[in-house]
This record gives structure tokens, C-alpha cells and sequence, in this order.
């Protein structure tokens, strides 16, 4: 397991490469889309925290990168010996994955072919591989965007700004399933590094507004200085500080298979997707005039946090399995 | 009070439905897009403005001789924001408002005769020069000076900021500082700036709705002739204070917005899939949204107290503070609910929910420039600690 | 209809009266019992606006006194013509009532008399008159304590500290039962006086933790000057007084017999139930180590809003109320 | 660090299990009311005491000269904490373990053969008296004073409060003013008082839960010998910074207390009907809880968190305030909403729940305690704002 050293070390690298426009082709050269790939197939091996570390740092950047689609999907691919050849692309960067959490009995015909509409996909441009991932049972989909039947369209409505969601309509394309198997661990491993996206989001914000406040004067002394938006700032940075701790306790679970983690990946989900979106939006209120211009990069966080709440499964269905975990 | 109005109140809002009806532009307004974005849709804002004040929405308190009417009455202008917000068609311009008011009472016979018909024709829209880079709720900060040339005139340079409308505004209303730097409230002057006056350049500042509502001004050696100025020279924080006033009612009628936001969250619920179940078949998501009705019946409430207080010179210190405070905060958080429940789900294809949906977004990225502008909710909260609960100030020892 | 300064005035003397330890007896000589009962057998007429006016002042002084239950209870019984009479004694506060939210249709036996446990009652001794109203079904009933299969009990469980909570254990009991009529109304002012009587104790808990911290000297200053405190001193006054305006708005929609009053009143107490327990618990914490003393009265305000917001419906029954009267 | 300790730390769980089933006294302890009531109870928890340090739960960290154990771990401790919340076993008195320490950090021989061998066989309870009425969070505004009398005694004259355990503690820790009334906290000075000398009079202060734990204590003329003296004169301001670190990992094993009010949450709401109805079958109560959960689970993890980082040195400044924030208003909120819940609906008969219920309004009645005591939320906040935000002070022209 990876040591409070080595975290700060992983963080301070991805930091700086997320500094400049960091795209898939990059992601793929630092080895981030294999911390979920078996070794056999080209993977790093079974690495959650720290793909949750670096996924923080694509928060906290903003970065439109989807290496963390590539990597839940490389290790879904990478799984399935009939397309297990296929990992490679994913794991380079050469094919972009869209990764979804959707309902797969309503779209499974009699045939076994797939119909319908899946759920929102979040990357950075169209993408090549289609991984679609049950909610509740421990059952996937590979899909390619060339398959016959696979119709790949923007959805353009909502607030995203430094990524894009897209959407697949299918028409009895045929697909790849994988039932049991990785499925669970991933789709945990999916919604933790969405959970810790967000919480890179509310860091920046935070450190954002932060500094913004310091140096900004108003009645004579800078903002920072006066009590109650100092208590404003400290709740917002124990917030961060709580979420960043659980997001990271459940890879860490994750990582060591511990039958615990679904729980405590459910827990992060709940208690970051709406105050994340609650804290960024405070930060506006405290930056003032200038958080409330397009060219002040709060709101792309806003944007991006409110986005990750509910791309892959809301914050209301991470409660109720969390409740259910729980036994009541 | 009530029995007095009562008819005279439902007369006036049906007269105000009817100009509506006839008149309002047809393309209903959008929350935090509301300066015109091509030359077509201004032309129609004119033509509707100058309707609204021939009509009496708008003006219908100034003194007659300006085209004012007698038989006015405050809450005729709630009744009127109300069935605007109702039927979603444009409000005038605050800084119209403003402008006009401070005319009327600080203005010379020249200046009201110059300005106010053109203010009645919409010919002239205005803006506020008021807030600079450095002081947005601290105008006693501000920097931009207005030196006096000895023959009456004044050259001016500076920058201002959120100036709303300034880039189809044909008039500005400046305030600029003629004391010395540390002269603070007491050294600053009003006035009276076209807007084509030289060495005026206006930049856009875009909202995080993407709106292009506000500008950066920059004021470069603008001269301005005695005619410009407003009320006496080192009496513009009288003018600024007076121009507070104006708004007191002005949050009255808006508390309609609320009861839409939640009309609109209710429409856009009924059509929602969230996790694949209907979410207003869930407990959770009905009692929250009972929550926000009741946050906004409480803002409703307590703004409607207010009025009826302020008419009977009854009100306490800070009344409109508080209810700035629970209006844009509760306009926030159903706004941001409703979003937030919305980007949760499948909305379907219903066009009345996603039209729904569409104005409770704009209304989110609005909601800040509810309560960060107009004084934010910080400094409400400042002015409340002091005025209405006379709270001690920290020793500065 | 009640002006401005007129209801200033009824406040101001009824909070004089409840300085000292007002007891039934007093209330009734004040005319408050009588309050919500027809001139007809007695009462002063439909009053419900100032009812609630005096009510908010019963919750800030802490006050023992039951007389909104007479209030209630008069006003039932004065309206069923065989009872009218007995209202007398309700009236001028010589028998002390009880009433309680009780679903009805389940103690109805098959021979018509009641059995089973009524709903908690809130009284400042133990109740002669019984007046069970149905939450949903505009039908109540009426018990007398020395009826047969009556037997009424102190509830010693729960926080109250100001007032008695009881229960009645119904055993083939006969009862007075009275369809439609009032009933209606008077449940709705029912609710109305106990978010009255919270919205005051939560004004006594804001003005007493104001003013101690005005006095009290903390790092060289008053803490009542530090920005953080008045912040939050302004959050709890500002709910106060959303919260009396809401109350009172509803009183007035129901003195007017306004249609939409039960939906006033069911965002009334929406709105003041579990915020005035919050609000009241944030005084205590701001009073710091004197608020957490049994001598002070803060913890005495906290039980009595924690009480009122359940003893007539919960909370979210009422937020339900709302949403179904709301048509969602 | 793990995968060093596991076995070891298992083992001492299973060890702290086995003593509390052999020697703990019977009665489950309740949240805020920790001081013995009656002669026997404390007869039974002064023997519990004497076990504790007998068996190494308590005092395992202090020299082996004095009875420490050389295997002993910070994480011992942590575990011995979750072992006795658990089983509701009593902990050791925190001023007790202050006390312990700060002997033996600062005592000089004699104190420490005196005073450390008492406390391991129980027969010495101590208090801390440090707080009064108008220094509680602010202790450099302390006004009791102790006069040096020329023979190297002290005379004390002043009021304490807040005095946990004063009314059965044998001895108390005092923190006395000894410099100029202007001095702050360069004139304090730390004195071990013995808790029957003439002159100390104890009166009871009950807490809201109406419980007897805290006291005010009044000195009148007071008398000290030198031998009263810990660490040197106008020391006393060291030896209670001093103090504050003995409880960076006291938090740790605390928040065991939000698993269990959860615990406690659901089997109440298990048994409770609301308007008619099982409360768990409302999707809003069982979302809620989670929710509650979930912010359970988030201290938990920043607790686990601070203790690693803490052992391996890369703590970050005020780390140990964001958990004592984050556990005792999780811990107020989950209570809390619990009473608040139980109170609205009909709990029934089973005698689990009234039992969990009756738990629930202790940990409610007791949970501003936390957040007021040792550092109130606001002084936290204020700490947290100045050390690891680095956020400027107001200027003080």
C-alpha cells in the first residue's frame, strides 16, 4: 500500500503534469489509464488510491482529460479474453472510452442484442469504446462506436464546460457481455474516481477563493481578514479536507479487497455529490463580483462538480445502497 | 389599509395583464439575460419601455407635471412587478429607475425637463457608474476622481465596474470622488454622463451564465460641464444613500420569482427519471421540495409584513435587509436544487419541462448576482448586526 | 381584521401578563380561551390572528399555561350543540383541556366507543376535557376524564420541562364525535398556536443569547462584536422573523377564512419544526458554557420547541400536507 | 506502519475485551453523566480505574519506572478507546490522564513518587482548575491569583469553574496568576493543589442533561506550599500548552461514539411509527440517516487519517482541530436529528429502542459539551484560520 510520502510524492507529480493541457495521449505515457489493468494484459496492476490520487489532480486542474474512462474500461476489456487484445488501445490513449452506469435488462432484446438509450458518458471527445455498467447487478457491455446499431450523439444541455457528455443510442447492436467477474470492484472504482474528481474541484475552489480573499481589500482590510468569512473559509476547507480523507479511505479499501468498500464508496458519493456543488457555489458568493465572471474559473469547477454528482449514478441511489449495506 | 386597496388593487392588475397581453414583447424574458442581444430586440425593449410608462407600469409615482399619476399608490407597483414576473415580460431597468428618482429629487428644472421625457420615451436608457475594481460594497473606497477645471467643468478618470446595461445605455449615472483621496464618504459628486461623452470606452464583462449584462468602464480625461452635475459638489454620497431608498420596495413584487422557480421544479420533477424511477414518487424528493415552498412562503410572508409596514411608517431598521436576505437566498437554493435534481435524472421529451429546466438554470447562474450585488448578503448581514441588533463593534485598540 | 399597531400592542400586554407564572385561570380572565370560540356560548369570537399573537408570547416567556388547548377545545365543544354548555367551563378556565392529533378510524369499535391510545396532550395538569382531532378525516371527538374507560396518564418520557405531556388510554369509552363542522379550521389553528408558541420561544432564545453575549468579555472585546457571531446572531433573527411573518400570515389567511390557509399553515409549521430546534441548539452553543447550564433558561426553550414541533402531526406530515395541497 | 502493528494491535483489542468482560462494572455508562452518583458507584469505579492501570489500558505510555509498558503503542490506545465505547465500559477521566502526563513532564521527584503511584491505585480523582467565569476559551485572561508569601508558600485567592469531577477529585491542578494583573500568559503559574485544603469551597453546576459533572470552585485565602509548585514560576502558561498536546490522539478512539449513535439511530427508528407509519419506510428517514452516515464515515476517515500521519510525522497544522470539528458536530447533528425523529413519532414497547432512545437524548443533551468544551467550535475556527490557512489578522489601526 502506498505510504503518506509516496501519496504527497504521486500528487505533487500529477499536479504539475495536469498544470499544462494535459490529453488522453499524455495520460497514457505517465501509466495513468493502466491503475486498473491487470499486468497480464498491459496493466499497471490493482492500483484504485492511487488512480483516486491522480484523479483528484484532474479535478483540481480542470483538466478535460478522460484517462480515468480508459482506465475503468481497459480493465473491463482487459477481462473479457475475446477482447482482452483490445486493452492495449485503451491503455495508450490511440481509443477513447466512454464509460456509463445504465439499467443493461431494459436493453437487452430477445435476441440479445442491445436497444435503447444509454446513460450519460463523460469524455473528452467521441468516444471509440462503449463499457456500459449495471447499477445493481455485477453485469457489463463492451460496445465499439463503429459496431452497426451504435449511434453516438453530444448531449448538449446541462452545464459542462471542461469535458463533454455524451450519449449512445443503440439499435440491436451487438455487444460483449461480461457478468460477475471485475464488474463490482470497477464499478466502485468508477464512482470513487468521479467522487474524487469532485473533491479536486472543491479543492481548487477553495485555495481559489482563498487566495483571492487574501490579497483583496475592502473596508480597508483584506477580505481574509474579517472573522466571518474567515469561519466560512475554514468550513469549506474542513469540508474538503473530510471528503478528501474518505474518498481516499475507500480506494484504500478498494485496494486492499476489502468487503467494506462498496459501503465506504458509497459514503464518499453521498456525502460529496450536493455539498460540493453547495461549497463551490459558496466560494462564489465569497469572491464576490469576480467569481461571477465567465473568466474566473470558478464556475467551470461548479460546472464539472455538479456534472460528476450525477454522471455515473445520483447521490439519492448512493444513499439508498448505502442504506441497504447498511441493513436498514 | 387592505379594504381601502383591495379593488382598486385587482383593477390595476387587470389593467396591467391587458397592456401585457397587447403589448409585451412575445419572446419571454430570461433570468440573467435580459439586455437585448441584437439591434431587433432592443427596438422592441424601447417600444415596450416607452408602452410601460404611457401606461403607468412604470413612472406612475413620479409627480404629475412629469407624468406621474394621482391616483398612484405603492403597492400598485408590486401588483405591477408581480403580473410581470407572472407573465414573464420585461421589467424596467433598475438603473432607470434609479436615475429617474434621483432626478426628480436632486435635480435642476434643466435637468429634469432634459432628461425625464426622454426617460419616459425610452430613448435614453440608463446605467450606474458607481462600483469600481476596488470597491464594489465599499463606495466610500472609490478611486475615480473628478478634478474641477475652474470654469465648471470637471475632467474625470477612472474605471468603473458592473455597469449593468452600459453598452445600450445612452446615459450614465457617476459617482466620483472631487475630495481627497482620504476624504471617504464625504468627498465624493454625482453626475449626469452621456454616455457618448468622449473618452468613454465600455468593455463586456460576461457572466458565468454567459449573458453579456455588465461592463468595465473606463473614464480617460472625460470632460464633463457644469450642466452634468448632480445635487451639490461633495454631495454624492447623499445622492447614493437617497438612491438606496429607491429600492425599498423593489423586492416586493419580486418574491413572485419564487413561486415560478418552484412551479418550474415541480413541472420538471413530474417529467423526471432519476436512477430510473419517477422522482416525484419519492418521499425524499417531495419533502424537499415542500421545504423550499415553505422557505419561499416564508420570504413571501415576511416581504408582504415588510410593505405593510413601511406604509404605515412602522418598519424596523434593516426590514429590507432581511428580506433581501431571504428572497435571493431562497431564489439560490431552489434554483440550485432544482438543477442539481434535474442533472441527477432523464428529463424525457416533454418540451414545458425542459423549458422548465432551462429557466431554473439560468436562474441558478443568476442567483448570485442576487446576493453579491445591490449590497451582498455579507454586507446585509454587516448592516444587520449593527442596525437592527445594535451590536457592538470590534475595539480597534 | 387586526392593524399593524394594534397587534403590537396585544403583544406587548400579553407578554407583561405572562411575566409572572400565568395560569390557566389568568389566560381565561384575559379572554384568551375564548378566542377561537362564536359569542354565541361564550367565546369572543373567530380570532385566530391574535390567538397566534398570544401564543408566540406564551412560547417566549416558557410558559406553563394550557390555555390554547381550552382555546381549541372551547371552540369544538361550544359547536356541538349537545355539548355547548360545558364550553363554559372551558371558557373561563375552570376545566383545563387537552388536545391531541389522533387518527380516529382505529379506536373506533365495532359498537361505536373508542378504545386504544389517544395521541400525546399537552397541558399544564391533567385534563378534565379530551379533544381528539383527526389528521386527515375533518371528524373529532370528545372524552371527559371521569368517563368510564378513560384513564389518562403522565407521559414522563421525552424532554419537556416547561409543561406536562399526556396520554389517555381509551377502553370502550363513549364520546361526543362531531363530523365536519369546525373541524377543519380548528386544526389547522391548533397547528398554527404550537409553531406560535415555538416561533416565540425560539425569539426568547435568540434575544437572550444576543444579549448575554453583548455583555460577555471574550480575547479583550465583547463576542458580540465578532463578526463570526454577528453573523450568525443576524441568520438566527432573520428566521425569527421569516418564521412570526409566516405564522402570522397563515393566522390572517384563516381569520379570513381564506382557502388557503391549511396550506399556510402546513408551510408554517414545515418551515419552523426542525429549524427552530436547530436554531435554538446553535444559542446554546453560542451562549458557550453558561447556555449549557441547567439554571439557564436556553435548554427549557430547546425541549419546549423540540415538544411543540411533533405533539400536533411531525414535521414532514405537514411537509406532505403541503405537497399534496400543492397538487405534486 | 500497518503491517507492523495488525497482529499486535488485534491482540490488545482481544486483551481490553477480556478485562472490561472481567472487571468493568456492570452498569452501561451514559453520555453525560460520568461522575459516580452515589458511594457505591464510585467505590466500583475507583476499583475499574485501578484495573485499568493495572492491566496497561490506562497509563501503558507513561516510563516503565512508573509503570509504563516498553511494547506500548500510540495505537494502543486508540484501540482501548473503541474497546470501552463499545462496551460502554467507563473511560479514565481525562483530567486524570492531563494530570499524569504533566507530572511527569514537569513534577520533580518528590511530586511524581508522591502523586503517580495514587493515580494508578485510584485512591487520587484529579480536576483541572483552569477555567473561569470570564476566561473560559480565552485562559491569558485569567484573573486568579496566587501571592507569593516570602517562605516559598503561595496564598490564592479567586473562582474556577467548569471544575469536572471537583466534587469527588482528591486533587486539583490549578493554573494561577502570579505576574501583573496585565501580564497575559507570561504571569501564569501551574500549582498542585490538594482538593481539601482550607480554603476551597465546590459548588455544583448541572449541566442541561441535569447531570452533576462540572462545578464552580471558589478559593478563599488558600494556602500552598512550595511543594504545590509544577514547573517554575510563570511556567504555567508551558505546562498548559503542554497539556493540550496529551490529547492529540484522544479523538481518535472517540469517534467509535458516531458508529454507535448510528447504531443506536436505526434500531430506534426501527421501532418507531410517525404519523401511522414505520419511519424506516420513508425513503426521506432512511436517506437521511445515510446521509448521517456518510458524514460519520468522513470523520472517521480523517481521523484515521490525522493518527497515521501523526506517527510518521506529516501532520499539517491543525489537523487535530478539523477532527475535533468534524466529530463533535457530527456527533451533535446525528443526535439531533435522532431526538428529533424519536419525538415526532410512537416508539413503542421494545425495550431496545427506549433503551437506544434514551441514549440518543443523553448524547443530544451532552453533545454541546463537545462542542463547546476544550476549545469551543469557534475558537477552532479561528485556530484553523490563523494556522493552517495562514489568513491575515484584522488590522487594528
Amino acid at each position: 500500500m502506498i505510504d503518506v510520502e509516496d501519496a504527497e510524492i504521486l500528487r505533487s507529480t500529477a499536479r504539475e503534469a495536469l498544470g499544462s493541457d494535459l490529453t488522453l495521449g499524455h495520460a497514457a505515457d505517465l501509466g495513468w489509464t493502466g491503475l486498473l489493468t491487470e499486468e497480464t494484459v498491459g496493466g499497471a496492476g490493482w492500483y484504485p488510491l492511487e488512480a483516486v490520487l491522480v484523479a483528484m489532480e484532474s479535478g483540481r486542474a480542470g483538466s478535460p482529460s478522460s484517462w480515468t474512462a480508459n482506465a475503468v474500461a481497459a480493465a473491463i476489456v482487459g477481462s473479457i479474453p475475446e477482447l482482452a487484445a483490445q486493452a492495449a488501445g485503451l491503455l495508450d490513449g490511440s481509443r477513447h472510452a466512454g464509460v456509463s452506469l445504465t439499467h443493461l435488462a431494459p436493453l437487452i432484446d430477445a435476441r440479445g442484442t442491445i436497444s435503447g438509450r444509454t446513460g450519460k458518458l463523460l469524455a473528452e471527445r467521441e468516444p471509440d469504446v462503449l463499457v456500459l455498467i449495471d447499477p445493481d447487478v455485477d453485469q457489463a457491455i463492451v460496445l465499439r462506436s463503429d459496431d452497426a446499431g451504435v449511434e453516438i450523439h453530444e448531449d448538449v444541455a446541462g452545464l459542462e464546460s471542461t469535458r463533454r457528455v455524451y450519449r449512445a443510442e443503440l439499435d440491436a447492436a451487438s455487444a460483449v457481455k461480461l457478468a460477475g467477474g471485475r464488474v463490482a470492484e470497477l464499478r466502485t472504482a468508477a464512482v470513487l474516481l468521479l467522487a474524487a474528481d469532485t473533491v479536486g474541484a472543491v479543492a481548487a475552489a477553495v485555495e481559489m477563493t482563498t487566495d483571492y480573499l487574501r490579497d483583496r481589500v475592502a473596508y480597508g482590510a483584506p477580505i481574509a481578514s474579517f472573522q466571518a468569512i474567515q469561519h466560512r473559509l475554514v468550513d469549506l476547507t474542513v469540508f474538503e479536507l473530510a471528503a478528501d480523507a474518505l474518498v481516499r479511505n475507500a480506494a484504500r479499501a478498494l485496494a486492499e479487497d476489502d468487503p467494506d468498500a462498496p459501503r465506504l464508496a458509497a459514503a464518499a458519493h453521498t456525502y460529496t455529490e450536493a455539498r460540493a456543488v453547495v461549497a463551490i457555489d459558496d466560494c462564489i458568493q465569497l469572491a464576490g463580483g469576480i467569481g461571477f465572471t465567465w473568466e474566473f474559473p470558478l464556475h467551470h469547477l461548479l460546472r464539472r462538480a455538479s456534472t460528476n454528482a450525477a454522471v455515473f449514478g445520483s447521490g439519492r441511489a448512493s444513499a439508498d445502497r448505502l442504506a441497504k449495506l447498511g441493513g436498514w | 389599509m387592505q379594504d381601502l386597496h383591495t379593488d382598486s388593487l385587482a383593477l390595476h392588475g387587470a389593467r396591467v395583464r391587458e397592456v401585457i397581453a397587447r403589448s409585451a414583447p412575445k419572446d419571454p424574458v430570461r433570468e440573467g439575460h435580459r439586455a437585448p442581444s441584437t439591434p431587433e430586440v432592443e427596438a422592441e425593449l424601447r417600444r415596450w419601455y416607452a408602452v410601460m410608462f404611457a401606461e403607468g407600469l412604470s413612472g406612475a409615482d413620479w409627480p404629475e407635471e412629469w407624468g406621474g399619476r394621482q391616483a398612484h399608490h405603492a403597492l400598485h407597483d408590486v401588483v405591477t412587478t408581480e403580473e410581470l414576473i407572472r407573465a414573464r415580460a420585461p421589467r424596467m431597468v433598475d438603473q432607470v429607475v434609479l436615475a429617474s428618482h434621483l432626478i426628480l429629487q436632486f435635480g435642476t428644472p434643466e435637468q429634469k425637463a432634459r432628461y425625464l421625457p426622454r426617460i419616459r420615451s425610452a430613448e435614453d436608457i440608463w446605467c450606474q457608474l458607481f462600483s469600481e475594481p476596488n470597491a464594489g460594497s465599499d463606495l466610500a473606497a472609490l478611486k475615480t476622481r473628478a478634478v474641477a477645471l475652474g470654469d465648471g467643468s470637471f475632467r474625470i478618470n477612472g474605471q468603473k465596474t458592473w455597469t449593468t446595461d452600459g453598452h445600450w445605455a445612452q446615459m450614465g449615472l457617476l459617482l466620483a470622488r472631487t475630495g481627497t483621496e482620504e476624504s471617504r464618504h464625504r468627498g465624493l459628486t454625482a453626475f449626469l454622463v452621456p454616455m457618448d461623452t468622449p473618452g468613454i470606452e465600455i468593455r463586456p464583462l460576461i457572466t458565468i451564465g454567459g449573458a453579456h449584462e455588465f461592463n468595465e468602464t473606463f473614464l480617460d480625461d472625460v470632460v464633463l460641464g457644469p450642466e452634468a452635475l448632480l445635487g451639490s459638489i461633495d454631495g454624492g454620497w447623499q445622492v447614493a444613500m437617497s438612491g438606496l431608498e429607491v429600492e425599498r420596495f423593489g423586492v416586493g413584487g419580486n418574491v413572485a420569482l419564487l413561486a415560478q422557480l418552484l412551479d418550474d421544479l415541480v413541472v420538471a420533477a413530474r417529467s423526471l427519471r432519476v436512477d430510473g424511477v419517477w422522482v416525484v414518487e419519492h418521499d425524499d424528493v417531495r419533502l424537499r421540495i415542500a421545504e423550499l415552498t415553505a422557505e419561499a412562503e416564508a420570504a413571501h410572508a415576511f416581504v408582504a409584513d415588510c410593505i405593510e409596514t413601511i406604509l404605515v411608517g412602522r418598519d424596523q431598521p434593516g426590514d429590507t435587509a432581511v428580506a433581501k436576505i431571504l428572497h435571493s437566498e431562497t431564489y439560490n437554493r431552489i434554483s440550485r436544487y432544482a438543477v442539481h435534481l434535474i442533472g441527477s435524472g432523464e428529463l424525457g421529451d416533454n418540451p414545458d419541462a425542459i423549458a422548465a429546466a432551462q429557466r431554473l438554470e439560468d436562474a441558478w447562474l443568476w442567483s448570485r448576482a442576487l446576493t453579491i450585488s445591490g449590497g451582498s448578503s455579507e454586507v446585509m448581514r454587516n448592516i444587520l448586526a449593527k442596525r437592527r441588533l445594535g451590536l457592538p463593534q470590534a475595539p480597534r485598540p
